[in-house]
């Protein structure tokens, strides 16, 4: 009952790993893919980063502000971890790519190792200049044509809520050849140390994601919904069934899941079967039939 | 556990670079191999062991070997600082009556707190310290203030001679349970032993920490079939599960995600 | 110590009521006024608006949703609420001014009746048309242009966080004339009713204020702060007196406070004297030494 | 106050258009006074006095007047609604031994609950309540199983001929505490006559709810110097504060928030 086609990839149960959360080695994302219906990956450049010094997070009662910097080995050492993953589960593994670092010759590399999908990530608030990439419509649509023009696995989006009309660049993503989005990564925020007087982050600007994002969440996806075809992938402050349910009544396919997982890395299971029992008290049959239903008069 | 304002009550140089800090700062009762991530105003947050808290006041025992370790321990009395924490799992400390505590160098920071607590709980425990060379007189004179405790060198300077483990050796071997924290070599032999003698153990662990709340995946450390955070599944893990991690005492992720191997012994000093 | 000029207005404390929090009646303005330095009305048009149908909140653990659309009795009733206003207090009342709905003529009347500053809306994110006025940098230039030569009070432009460069739209609200800049309005949201299975508010979006958006509102303050000269009133989430001092460090003149005022009528009090304590222990003798601190260098 | 689903466990029309609802749903303890905003999925969110509260299920008391109380008094077993709150500041119910309370037409809602938790306190109450013409009889057995109940009606068709201030004037004399809910001319005589006897005085008010938290400012009733927000500084106000509002029986905001005569009695209904 929990199983859904989303671009051709079989989730089941429809929720994922978001990327950054964990996804760093093959076997951390088989442990935790156990209770999910796929994995996304940290997001990967060409070039090793190492991402901002400490402080990278500062945990808040509604949520989380982040700015990791995207740290990563680069996909010459990744791709060993995407054929690890592959040895150790089942699941789709997701690679997200950093779209301002050869994001080509990335997914490239990542589908030869084996990957079931690309997320391209055009939208970290705080780093690799990804803010404004994802802000700027024609180079995105630029880099979705050319990574579908060399892509046999399926292509996601991965946009920003940070932006005016996200209804407008998921559609120009979609008409761009993508084959679904992944919204939202998380707001940009800035977050003040009274001690020092200054920006908490080296970087200046974070993050914002867990539970204070959630509505922002469902906007998106509400707004995407309606000017899109293509299966979304929801993500943002889903933290338990009901957070989960409200994305895909909004139109998600599926749902990410990342601040939660602070909670208890095991989350996702009482998520499905929440999701699950709404499905049954609801007399739903499949997930498929709840996507998108809040848009229907 | 959200960041919250610390204040210096004490910073004392209890040995060469190595320091006792007392900080007021209310937090959610620490189990003993619990840790704070600590951030001195403007620098960077880094991970410390638990030594001690009890009515509001948190007690460290920092080495200063580099930026923010040398400022935290230069800091004076009223000087603030931020304060995550108790974060990660910490020692099963009342399983037992009796019990063996294996510390190398800085290492003594969380058995500090353990055999603290487990004497407050009305529990014994035998603390083995072992250190490269004499340290100084108000250092040692905390640990005797613990109670049974024998201090060891690995050139005989003060205290028994060797490393802490072959000192403590025929303690492990007639315990039931060990409690270790050190460099990773050192925390082999221990495990070694102790698996060798039936007896159960459980180390305190490092790897590189970035959020502390177990959803980065900086800290994670391997084998086989298993995957374990350091800062939210450990820090302290138990025997069976380090024999299993063969990451163990080899190779840590860098900051960009890569498995190296580990430079000397313990990843972070 | 509390004291501060901005553009004009003297307020003490630093600390304004936030536009539709209660600023109704003349009485409860004054009433709510004790505590506070100034306070803004709840954005007044030329016709009358009955507003959205209940539900018109939804509270949530770190904020609240909001769909109001707008209601208020038109200027021409509204005038003698602002005299009355004037009658009943000493502290400055900024009239907050539907920017779709004949803004020139509502603020020469509000001017006429005694207003100590106009505040533009034109980023209410769920009514009036106002999303899409307050994203377009030309109309948004012209109406300020246009109120800018009418008026011999204060202009303050209210922006949206819903959009993709805050700096550069306070930027132009600064070219045009504008006296000063309050940011942010609600963060455009949607709930999903799980029992209807539709969008809980009628008017379908939604905005979110309070807590879960204050590191938002933080940022937007500091990203305008670094492109204006004029002062801002940092608005979103004060719920104590650190995340007021925060807005202060991150660039703004004085704060504004609304959700918070559903926890306790009279916060503000509170909120006043933790800052006097934070600038005690920390040295500072005004205001003014803390404002924008955060960007020096 | 968060939302909460609320399941209907019992729907019955106690009288001609009058229903009792029995709704399962946790909520923080209410205070009698206190409200809640409940909406049936997909209709308007509405404020109803809580009627009764005990072991997670609320009691209503509702009158089918419009769209939204209409679809609620059709609700089935089993149907769910949103249900938030308690809001408000309710009665002192427990300032005094005895008291008298007096209902006009479903403002016997907010009392029910007052006699009743007064009455598991040990404390005694006269409850009046009055109504236009005859009432049904489960209404009547609702009221008579409280325990000391007049029931008045204006036409006499039972019980005491005549408003419910008048069938309750010689007792509220005898008192010194009153409570009261009912429409605003029948409150003004409640409160004149407990003003001119000395008596202490709660009525709990009715103006348009729309946010329920105290911040829209679409509930206000005020007087020359107090405003007050029916939502969160009432819906009880003392008599004290009553005589001091001026728009008390004679003025209301609309949905606007201009300020309109009160048409009729209460303003919602
Ligand atoms: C769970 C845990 C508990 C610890 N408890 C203590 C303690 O009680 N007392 C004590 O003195 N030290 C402790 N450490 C080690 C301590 O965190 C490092 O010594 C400190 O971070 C060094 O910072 P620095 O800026 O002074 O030095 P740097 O010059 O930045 O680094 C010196 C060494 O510290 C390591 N290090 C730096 N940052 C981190 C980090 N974020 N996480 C892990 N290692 C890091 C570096 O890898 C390097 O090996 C603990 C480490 C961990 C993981
Ligand atoms: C604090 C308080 C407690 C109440 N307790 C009860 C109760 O226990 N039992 C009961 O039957 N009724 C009670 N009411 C009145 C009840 O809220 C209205 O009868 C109900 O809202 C009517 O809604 P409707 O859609 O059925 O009718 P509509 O046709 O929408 O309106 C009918 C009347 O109800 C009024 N009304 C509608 N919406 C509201 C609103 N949001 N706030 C206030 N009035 C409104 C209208 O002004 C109109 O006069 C209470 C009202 C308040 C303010
Ligand atoms: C610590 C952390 C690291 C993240 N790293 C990435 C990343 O590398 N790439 C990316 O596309 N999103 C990244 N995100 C964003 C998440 O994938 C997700 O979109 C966002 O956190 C909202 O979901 P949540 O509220 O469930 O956390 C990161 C989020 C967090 C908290
Ligand atoms: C119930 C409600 C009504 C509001 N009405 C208005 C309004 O009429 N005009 C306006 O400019 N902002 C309005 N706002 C936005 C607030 O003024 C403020 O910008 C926002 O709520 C963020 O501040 P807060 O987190 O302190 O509430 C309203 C907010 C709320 C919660
Ligand atoms: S430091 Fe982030 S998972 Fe452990
Ligand atoms: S209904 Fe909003 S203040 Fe009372």
């Amino acid at each position: 009952m929990l199983k859904v086609d989303v671009a051709g990839l079989e989730l089941s149960p429809p929720l994922v790993l978001a990327s950054g959360i964990l996804g760093v080695t093959a076997k951390i994302m088989a442990r935790v893919s156990e209770h999910l219906g796929a994995i996304t990956t940290k997001s990967v450049g060409a070039r090793r980063r190492e991402g901002y010094p400490n402080p990278v997070v500062c945990p808040l009662p509604y949520g989380l502000l982040n700015a990791m910097g995207l740290p990563n080995p680069g996909i010459d050492y990744f791709e060993e971890v995407i054929r690890e993953f592959k040895k150790l589960s089942k699941k789709p593994i997701i690679v997200s790519v950093i779209g301002s670092d050869s994001p080509e010759y990335v997914s490239s590399r990542a589908e030869e190792a084996g990957a079931d999908a690309i997320e391209l990530n055009v939208s970290c608030p705080h780093a690799g200049g990804l803010l404004e990439l994802g802000m700027d419509i024609e180079q995105v649509r630029r880099i979705v044509r050319d990574l579908k023009s060399i892509l046999s696995i399926p292509l996601f989006v991965k946009l920003s809520p940070n932006i005016q009309d996200i209804g407008k660049l998921a559609e120009t993503c979609e008409k761009a050849g993508a084959d679904g989005i992944t919204a939202i990564n998380t707001v940009r925020a800035v977050k003040i140390d009274l001690l020092s007087k200054k920006p908490l982050f080296k970087s200046i600007y974070c993050g914002l994601s867990g539970a204070a994002i959630h509505p922002i969440a469902v906007r998106c996806v509400y707004e995407i919904y309606e000017k899109v075809s293509i299966p979304i992938i929801g993500v943002g402050g889903v933290v338990n069934w009901e957070s989960a349910v409200e994305l895909i009544l909004a139109g998600a396919s599926a749902v990410g899941i990342g601040t939660a997982l602070t909670q208890d890395i095991a989350i996702a299971k009482e998520i499905a079967s929440g999701i699950l029992e709404y499905m049954r008290s609801e007399g739903f049959k499949s997930v498929s039939e709840m996507i998108g239903l809040a848009h229907k008069r | 556990m959200l960041k919250k304002v610390g204040r210096v009550e004490e910073a004392t140089e209890v040995s060469s670079g190595i320091y006792l800090l007392r900080i007021s700062c209310p937090l959610k009762e620490p189990y003993p191999g619990q840790f704070v991530m600590a951030q001195p105003p403007g620098l960077e947050e880094i991970p410390l062991s638990i030594a001690g808290y009890s009515g509001g006041e948190l007690k460290l025992i920092v080495a200063a070997v580099g930026e923010t370790t040398r400022a935290l321990c230069r800091m004076d009395v009223g000087d603030r600082l931020w304060v995550r924490g108790p974060l990660g799992r910490g020692f099963s400390y009342m399983s037992r009556k009796t019990a063996v505590a294996v510390a190398g160098g800085v290492g003594i920071a969380p058995l500090i707190y353990l055999v603290d607590a487990r004497k407050r709980e009305g529990l014994k425990t035998k603390l083995v310290a072992g250190f490269k060379s004499r340290v100084g007189g108000k250092l040692i004179q905390l640990l005797e203030d613990l109670g049974d405790v024998v201090i060891a060198t690995e050139d005989g300077s003060i205290g028994a001679k060797g490393d802490a483990v072959s000192v403590a050796s025929s303690m492990i071997t007639r315990s039931s349970m060990v409690f270790a924290c050190g460099p990773e070599p050192m925390l082999r032999k221990v495990v070694d032993l102790c698996m060798s003698v039936g007896a159960a153990v459980e180390c305190s662990l490092e790897r590189y920490i970035k959020c502390g709340v177990g959803i980065c995946g900086a800290c994670l450390i391997e084998g086989e079939e298993v995957s374990m955070r350091v800062c939210a599944d450990g820090p302290v893990f138990d025997g069976e599960t380090i024999v299993k991690l063969s990451d163990f005492d080899k190779l840590a992720l860098d900051r960009s995600g890569c498995k190296v191997p580990l430079h000397g012994g313990c990843p972070s000093r």
